[in-house]
């Protein structure tokens, strides 16, 4: 078995990755959709409610200052460790979904009218295109598909072209909204030439690094993007946070999310004023703990060095893209050159259901996943309902890649006579 | 490497051959059912005499297990009425709940089924079928 | 030193309390703040993440299984807890003011038109004001303050009169919104007689249930409430967890919240489909580790029991109620026989300013609030910019609370020459 | 029960006896400032003789850091120039923050509320007053 030395380094850290499924060794290859969670996080949770735990921003005792400062100080990593230059332009949220949700709500909803479209790309998450959705009915706008390339089987496989954006950039368009990494092509997409187009036209861009923030390096102050949206789940972080990166010009634009405690100044009998950013968009107690895990988790992949993972991730990819080169009865939706896309891996075992093959898999302790990703709209325009999907994380193994194709051997013997 | 499955000759039987597959031309009752979690669907048409499905038929895409299950019920229900399957369903509903242990003998048939219970993520599965066929019986009540 | 027999019990189950602050044993008594976790709450955490951390719903795989069946079962047993028939009532958020802005934005801006009301008291916290300004002012409608007993110093300090409430019962009223226990005044409310009364007049009604859910029996069956939210980090539970109980008819009456993964049926280009309640207002990944967490902490929580937690908690404010009637120079606010409260008890000391009592019990390791306690309208209404607030946990002591008030020696000692 | 307490003499005496307390009548200048978090309240009232502080007062509803801070910065700005005083402004939060270590001597004399500043808290209490005087700088500029 060929052991990757970032994999076999790392591998002792991650609890979980002992467990056998089966009676096999865990082959977890599901981290788009979640990330396994490293000692570090585990611990800095078990200390934060073992030894700090307190409420925030209100308290003048030890316990409530030490809270506050684990709060406000992971406030500041995470800043540093997307490029942003002042921990204010940092909002904490439950996840990536939510903080779409804030900008759609907060921002979008009190800055469309009649007439006014969204650019969002047909390889969207659901999270990045109901909330637009929502917002365009609230006000009369509508939602304007960046269609990706066409034709399975030609070379340029589910990219977005900078040419069709060009066309799109009408006035009348007020945000484009798009992803950085696809949790299905695993397309990576051109972020910064992206954004410079639309800030030519004086267009806000949204980025949605959901799948990006733990496999490449993130600098939002040279993106120079006016958001970006991630989760800590799936950067080997908590659940239950999530972060808004909102640039300056863009929060004084904002009107309140959610009212409460801590996002208020004076409270009057009918109406209310508010608190400066980021505290205006953080109602009610927020998730401590949670903070504490993903500064954690930041630090870790700062450790293990975001070079040192892009480069695993693409030996992943080369490898299991030559595999997949072996079988024609599998169809891989996405780029083939790793220059084009990250280790997130959808593909069909022809005649098989996915839900079929992931069942299978799971029989030899593989961990992959089976559905539509929560892309409802690519899986149409791939022609599928559903896809199998094996992703990467920083543990996975090429032998884990080789025992998956194994394994879809039995789901041929068992379901092709 | 080998392992045991959970898919077992009968199920895949099913699978790979469905009974009843396809669509009633000018059915009495038809109703569809819709998988959120993965897109799959199935469309459900019954043709009646009285309160009897005297002929059905499903048309289903979906994984095996949607499939099995679509097959098995088609020849379960035939030739009965409307509120005997009615009522099957809700026992079969009953016995793939996780605290139920008892499977009642009229739904024997859907061991092979109930058996699966424990992946609690196929039980939508196993049920798209018969809640298209709840739905047709909802239709007919109203 | 006496010691209670259920904090006796309790005190070893939480790690924390074992801390010195500057040198003296930690004296929690900032619980209606935030609570301390047990050591089964962090133990549930650590065991998700290092043995079953997946995402959940839509994987076949075994550890997406395994999250799932912790997701809904902690679902059930929620529900089971605070008297819900089913959990199909039972919505994830981030805590009680996502839940009541959840109600805000999803129920009752639908619902409600230009000279509509909204019943509010002048005991509310924040997060159970601002949301229903907010709604008001997008809708056209008003808030209506329920007012609380008034004169300090007369028999019935900071109570709600049932007689007050049917005159402000009209027709043009639309919901009311009230707390089960002030988290300043300590005061608990009629609530089933409040449910009834609105009720009569096809009002629904909103409880807030943050300071009641760990120190009383919540059946929101029995209550009849529409809506109940509450926060995991109250009862014992983690950060990032929150609540809302929601009765099948308002729940049909509820467009969604937040847009994103998991919340829908079909996605289309423009519009979409929503799914089931209550999947339908959880959109994106959920807080799956918290509500292990939360699930883990109502568990103690009953084992404890909820009537040994009220007596436990009688008795302690019964004591320190014995010893503000010492003092001349401190004014507690709230109601001063034990059958009206709980034990969330806010003081202020004569010419001393809150922030600087809590400091000065911080230095002899006690922990107390001060400040407004998002209560902004209440303390307008007491005549006070702020105040010391003390609230009791499982395990707090009598001996605690006797610190505190030698403590308060020392603030007269360095401030009151 | 004895212990070290951060409320030592020099800010004590501030606290109980306020330099510069109450409002001027026919101010140059005037702000206030606000703690959200507590409801604190400050106004600031400040009489120029050209560029010159030649008089000024505080009005504090806050605690006794708060109201010993205005009462040194009152002290500290008389007869010092608007520049002068923002430039200082500048330098007090400078020192108050986590990682700053030397105190300019510009400062010294603002040590006692400096060395409170592991307290971060209180932080918005020792910056009440100065936040209200680079409001009435800012207010002079334009
Ligand atoms: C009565 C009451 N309502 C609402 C809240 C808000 O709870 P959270 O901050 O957990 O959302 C609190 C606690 O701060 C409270 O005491
Ligand atoms: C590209 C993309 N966007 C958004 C999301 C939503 O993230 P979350 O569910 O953590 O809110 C995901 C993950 O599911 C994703 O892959």
């Amino acid at each position: 078995m060929q052991h990757h030395p970032l994999a076999s380094k790392v591998r002792d850290d991650f609890p979980i990755l002992k467990r056998e499924i089966n009676d096999f060794p865990l082959a977890y290859l599901d981290n788009a959709a979640t990330t396994q969670k490293p000692n570090c996080v585990i611990d800095s949770l078990l200390d934060f409610y073992s030894t700090h735990n307190s409420n925030v921003s209100r308290g003048v005792y030890t316990l409530a200052e030490e809270a506050t400062e684990i709060y406000e100080e992971g406030r500041e990593s995470i800043a540093k460790f997307i490029g942003a230059t002042d921990s204010g332009n940092i909002i904490f949220t439950r996840g990536t979904t939510e903080s779409i949700n804030l900008v759609a709500s907060a921002w979008a909803q009190h800055n469309l009218k009649t007439g006014d479209r969204i650019i969002v790309t047909e390889m969207e998450h659901h999270s990045n295109l109901v909330p637009w959705q929502m917002a365009a009915q609230a006000s009369g706008a509508e939602l304007v598909y960046w269609p990706i390339t066409p034709e399975a089987g030609s070379t340029s496989v589910g990219l977005l072209e900078l040419e069709e954006l060009e066309e799109l950039l009408t006035d009348s368009v007020k945000l484009l909204a798009v992803t950085a990494v696809s949790n299905v092509l695993g397309t990576v997409n051109p972020i910064a030439k992206i954004v410079e187009m639309a800030h030519e036209r004086g267009i806000p861009v949204l980025v949605d690094a959901a799948q990006a923030v733990a496999r490449m390096p993130i600098d939002v102050s040279g993106l120079d993007c006016d958001f970006l949206a991630f989760s800590g789940h799936k950067v080997y972080g908590p659940t239950g946070i999530g972060v808004l990166y909102a640039k300056k010009e863009r929060l004084d634009e904002m009107q309140p999310f959610q009212g409460g405690g801590g996002m208020i100044r004076q409270v009057g009998r009918q109406s209310s004023t508010w608190a400066d950013s980021p505290q205006k968009f953080e109602a009610g107690t927020p998730p401590v703990a949670e903070v504490s895990g993903l500064a954690a988790a930041l630090e870790y992949v700062s450790d293990v060095g975001i070079s040192e993972i892009q480069k695993h991730e693409k030996e992943l990819t080369a490898h299991a893209l030559n595999r997949f080169a072996e079988f024609s009865d599998l169809e891989l939706y996405g780029p083939q050159d790793t220059c084009d896309r990250t280790g997130v891996l959808s593909f069909n075992l022809r005649n098989v259901h996915p839900h079929d093959v992931a069942q299978v898999l799971d029989e030899s302790g593989i961990a992959v996943r089976a559905g539509h990703h929560c892309t409802q709209i690519l899986h149409e325009r791939l022609g599928v309902a559903a896809s199998v999907r094996m992703s990467f994380g920083i543990y996975n193994e090429v032998s884990e890649i080789d025992r998956l194709f194994s394994s879809l051997d039995r789901a041929r013997d068992i379901f092709l006579d | 490497m080998s392992t045991n499955s959970i898919y077992r000759d009968l199920l895949l039987d099913h699978a790979r051959h469905p009974k009843y597959s396809g669509c009633l031309e000018h059915p009495d009752l038809k109703a569809s059912a819709f998988n959120p979690l993965c897109g799959d669907e199935l469309e459900l048409t019954l043709a009646l005499s009285g309160e009897t499905i005297h002929d059905c038929r499903t048309q289903v895409r979906g994984c095996s297990i949607c499939i099995a299950s679509a097959s098995m019920m088609s020849e379960f229900i035939l030739e009965r009425t409307l509120s005997e399957v009615l009522q099957i369903s809700k026992e079969f509903s009953k016995s793939l709940r996780k605290d139920t242990e008892d499977i009642p003998e009229t739904i024997e048939s859907l061991r092979p089924l109930i058996d699966l219970k424990p992946h609690r993520s196929r039980i939508k599965c196993m049920r798209l079928a018969w809640d298209a066929l709840e739905d047709c019986a909802a239709q007919h009540q109203t």
